[in-house]
């Protein structure tokens, strides 16, 4: 097992880095440690939103481009250094939809250079988008637009579970987005709530909600490590917290000091 | 029992128009929507008509997934979610949904999260109801600024999906894709014509005496106050509970 | 729950029937209803390979196509029934590899019209297949030939599991093949070794492995229903006794004896 | 200790081949392939080198999977699977692979079981292993009748993977896909050059003195017939039984 720190250090300038959404297993935990590393310009993608940590990461400067279907705090409203940086220009955005952030890592996943996507024709998704490619259908006689979605493999995927084991197996349970991030990223870094001492993949019950240990790279302990997210059959959402934090961040001091003083409840 | 409550009555006319689906999907955050699908589920149960599943966005309680949160789309894909709801920020007379912001893309002077999967369900669910209780000119504009998703499409384009119907604060509308173009059905109590012109940006068709959109019987209305809110707790505990004071009167 | 011979009524002449590979959940206990229904001409895709139940499908002159990577026995041998009706001439033949009855089972699963594969350049696998098509990768400005393989849409899919609940949710542990069968299909028929009280789905870590009812038609019981192929975390496989099936299937009538002869233990 | 049994050849041999891989995968019934991958890795870890991680398919101690079995394919195509084995009913001179049938197609006189991942795997595993004990003018044609994987590619076909070696009970191969063909590399103990000129169909690059295969030392012969027949045992017991008699004596 590793700390934080070391986790974060996987992580260099202009990487594209995969995070997943709110309720999947946001790891908060590795938010700060991050922040403290460094490394700029990344590419976020979100998988297939953000929310507070995408909106953290930007505030601090480190994001050159967002792709993601939608950033949002939920509940809280609009993610506030997100919607600044858009209007201010300081990021670039790639705007996507769900399915097509899922069909992207889908196609890394099974190292093809794409795949194959219903709907967009006719939004301004697809307009903006000039890495997507529009092929007509050829096993249709007629002609029939269909997307073509390139691989999207990120450099690093960044997530947090309830559990792993000694092996370095990680309990994902049905959140299986959190295994196509695996699946298509280079390096993956995990925190857990706690490690298991007996064999995730033992027992055939827990080994269907395993994303096994070849898919990750460095695991790391952090209690509540999604806080002020919740974590499925963990812990519920501290929904006052992320309240908080979307007043404080309205401002470009609000969210200093917000990052400054407000720390989780495990490391405070 | 108290007046209707004009929450009750979107929440009836949503179980109205999802009437005969087998299965629908709600979005995160919308307890109006859940209600009204919930209340179609009681409604058929008590008929002992065939059964409606309900799929709520975001609740461990009514999530039947287990592939991640690529399941919903797949699902859609396969024709297996006959009703979907959306919202958004702007939506113009053809049907189209802006979820991304206003002014010029990509540096919009307002920026709402984004267009999520509207881009894909739009375009595969058959029944998708555009729900949105604020009803202003901001909102139901002349033309969207970014168009997440279409609310029509060319010939050729595969699209098995579409919007519905449009529902909102003062009124419900039908949509003919072949114009394509709304029609006021009715308004909600407390609203007529005049309101609903001036509240709406875009031309929609409309008779001279629009009817006025139907009222829950009691039965019905004791279904929505009693077993439905208690469901609805679960997943919206603060929406339920407004409500019930309301309608505690 | 159902019988047995309540779900084989699903099955019509003409159907495309998906079928899972023998370690992943046969339900050996339909193929004798299938075969009494007597529903035929049928096109059977293996997933992505098939056994025992295939070679007597075939066997029973229930079958009029076979879309798969390959027919065996495993360590009893080449399937007699099928070797037989190739050589023959007297079952048509779709030879696949075993990712692209994935692919085309994920296109169906993701509502797209085909999915890209990798391989099969230069093959005859590729050379028979005329519902297959080339085309060159959008995304390289140089010729970059690739394989599109079109959506595999079984009209029903059978198989085997440990237990399903109350509600219909059957649970398949990380045989996800399973789950991709049912998707992709229109009806699904399964049969389980038992039935349990509590909902699969209540429980996080039974959820994972749970695939949920709105895919699955009907259930019908069905012990050992899985022999002589074993079950995962339940028994073995009886390999002498498909041992005993090879030698006999080697002519029509040690075949037809052995049809009418031996049961499963369950029946017997 | 006894003599070196010729599968003891065949499985050291192996363990050679897949020097420096990280992750090998062996198909369903391949017990030499997976002791010459155990092997491997019990050289590696006594000298404290990388670990290598070895999937055995159909094999329940040995599935690290949990995607069902496409998974394999997956973990394949994203670059994860660095050594596999590949058989064949014929192999010809080009390292075209025939898992299909004698004859012409689809009405083959002799039928195998089928072209199973290879028409994928021959394609993205860097190293593949050609591995077939039976060394006969039967099995090594001059060209095959069904190409199920072609040992070499077309410039501009996506080939990252193909043949490394082919290894058969009398001698061993390496491939040269700028030919494309096979040169000898060794002969097993026993066996010489005229025994496999005689016993293969295609024609193939050699020395006029083809080395004698390297045998192994004692104290990797140790290891495989303790640690790794103990490993073998629970995937293969017979195999791992029979070749524990045969060395006993």
């Amino acid at each position: 097992m590793s700390g934080l720190r070391a986790l974060a250090k996987h992580i260099e300038p202009g990487m594209r880095i995969a995070l997943p959404v709110d309720y999947a297993g946001v790891s908060m935990a590795m938010t700060r440690p991050m922040i403290e590393h460094g490394a700029g310009d990344l590419h976020l993608v979100c998988v297939p939103t953000g929310g507070l940590q995408v909106d953290q990461l930007i505030g601090s400067g480190l994001v050159r481009m967002v792709e993601t279907s939608a950033v949002t705090l939920g509940e809280a409203g609009g993610a506030p250094r997100f919607n600044k940086a858009v209007k201010d220009g300081a990021i670039e955005l790639r705007d996507a939809t769900c399915p097509a952030i899922h069909a992207g890592l889908m196609a890394a996943q099974k190292g093809s250079p794409f795949m194959p996507m219903r709907g967009l024709i006719g939004t301004d998704v697809l307009r903006y988008r000039d890495d997507w490619r529009v092929i007509d259908n050829p096993f249709e006689p007629t002609g029939d637009p269909i997307v073509l979605i390139p691989a999207i493999k990120p450099d690093v995927a960044v997530f947090h579970a309830p559990m792993a084991d000694r092996n370095g197996n990680v309990w994902i349970g049905r959140r299986r987005e959190l295994a196509a991030m695996a699946y298509a990223s280079k390096t993956t870094l995990v925190t857990v709530e706690r490690i298991v001492e007996e064999s995730l993949l033992r027992d055939e019950i827990t080994a269907a909600g395993v994303l096994p240990a070849l898919y990750v790279s460095e695991i790391a302990v952090a209690p509540k490590g999604a806080w002020p997210y919740g974590l499925w059959g963990e812990y519920p959402t501290d929904t006052a917290e992320i309240m908080r934090y979307a007043a404080a961040a309205r401002t470009d001091e609000g969210f200093a000091n917000y990052m400054r003083r407000s720390q989780p409840e495990s490391a405070s | 029992m108290s007046d209707i409550h004009p929450r009750e009555v979107l929440i009836c006319t949503i179980a109205r128009l999802l009437d005969g689906v087998r299965h629908v999907a709600v979005g995160a955050s919308s307890p109006i929507p859940a209600a009204g699908a919930m209340l179609l589920r009681a409604l058929k149960e008590r008929q002992d008509a065939r059964p409606v599943r309900i799929s709520i966005l975001g609740s461990l309680e009514h999530n039947f997934f287990t592939n991640g949160s690529a399941e919903l789309f797949d699902c859609a894909g396969q024709g297996r979610i006959d009703a979907f709801f959306l919202g958004g920020g702007q939506i113009d007379g053809r049907g189209n949904v802006n979820l991304v912001g206003v002014g010029d893309y990509p540096q919009t002077s307002v920026r709402w999260p984004g267009s999520f999967g509207a881009a894909y369900l739009y375009f595969v669910v058959p029944r998708v109801i555009l729900f949105r209780e604020e009803h202003t000119s901001r909102v139901f504009v002349d033309k969207v600024d970014f168009i997440s998703a279409p609310g029509a499409s060319d010939e050729g384009v595969y699209r098995p999906g579409g919007p519905y119907a449009l529902l909102t604060g003062k009124g419900l509308f039908s949509f003919d894709k072949s114009r394509p173009g709304f029609t006021l059905e009715s308004t909600h109590p407390g609203f007529g014509l005049a309101d609903i012109l001036e509240s709406t940006e875009f031309a929609f068709e409309h008779g001279e005496h629009p009817a006025t959109t139907a009222l829950p019987d009691t039965a019905t209305l004791e279904l929505l106050r009693g077993r439905v809110l208690d469901e609805l707790e679960e997943t919206y505990p603060e929406f339920a509970a407004e409500l019930r004071r309301a309608t505690a009167r």
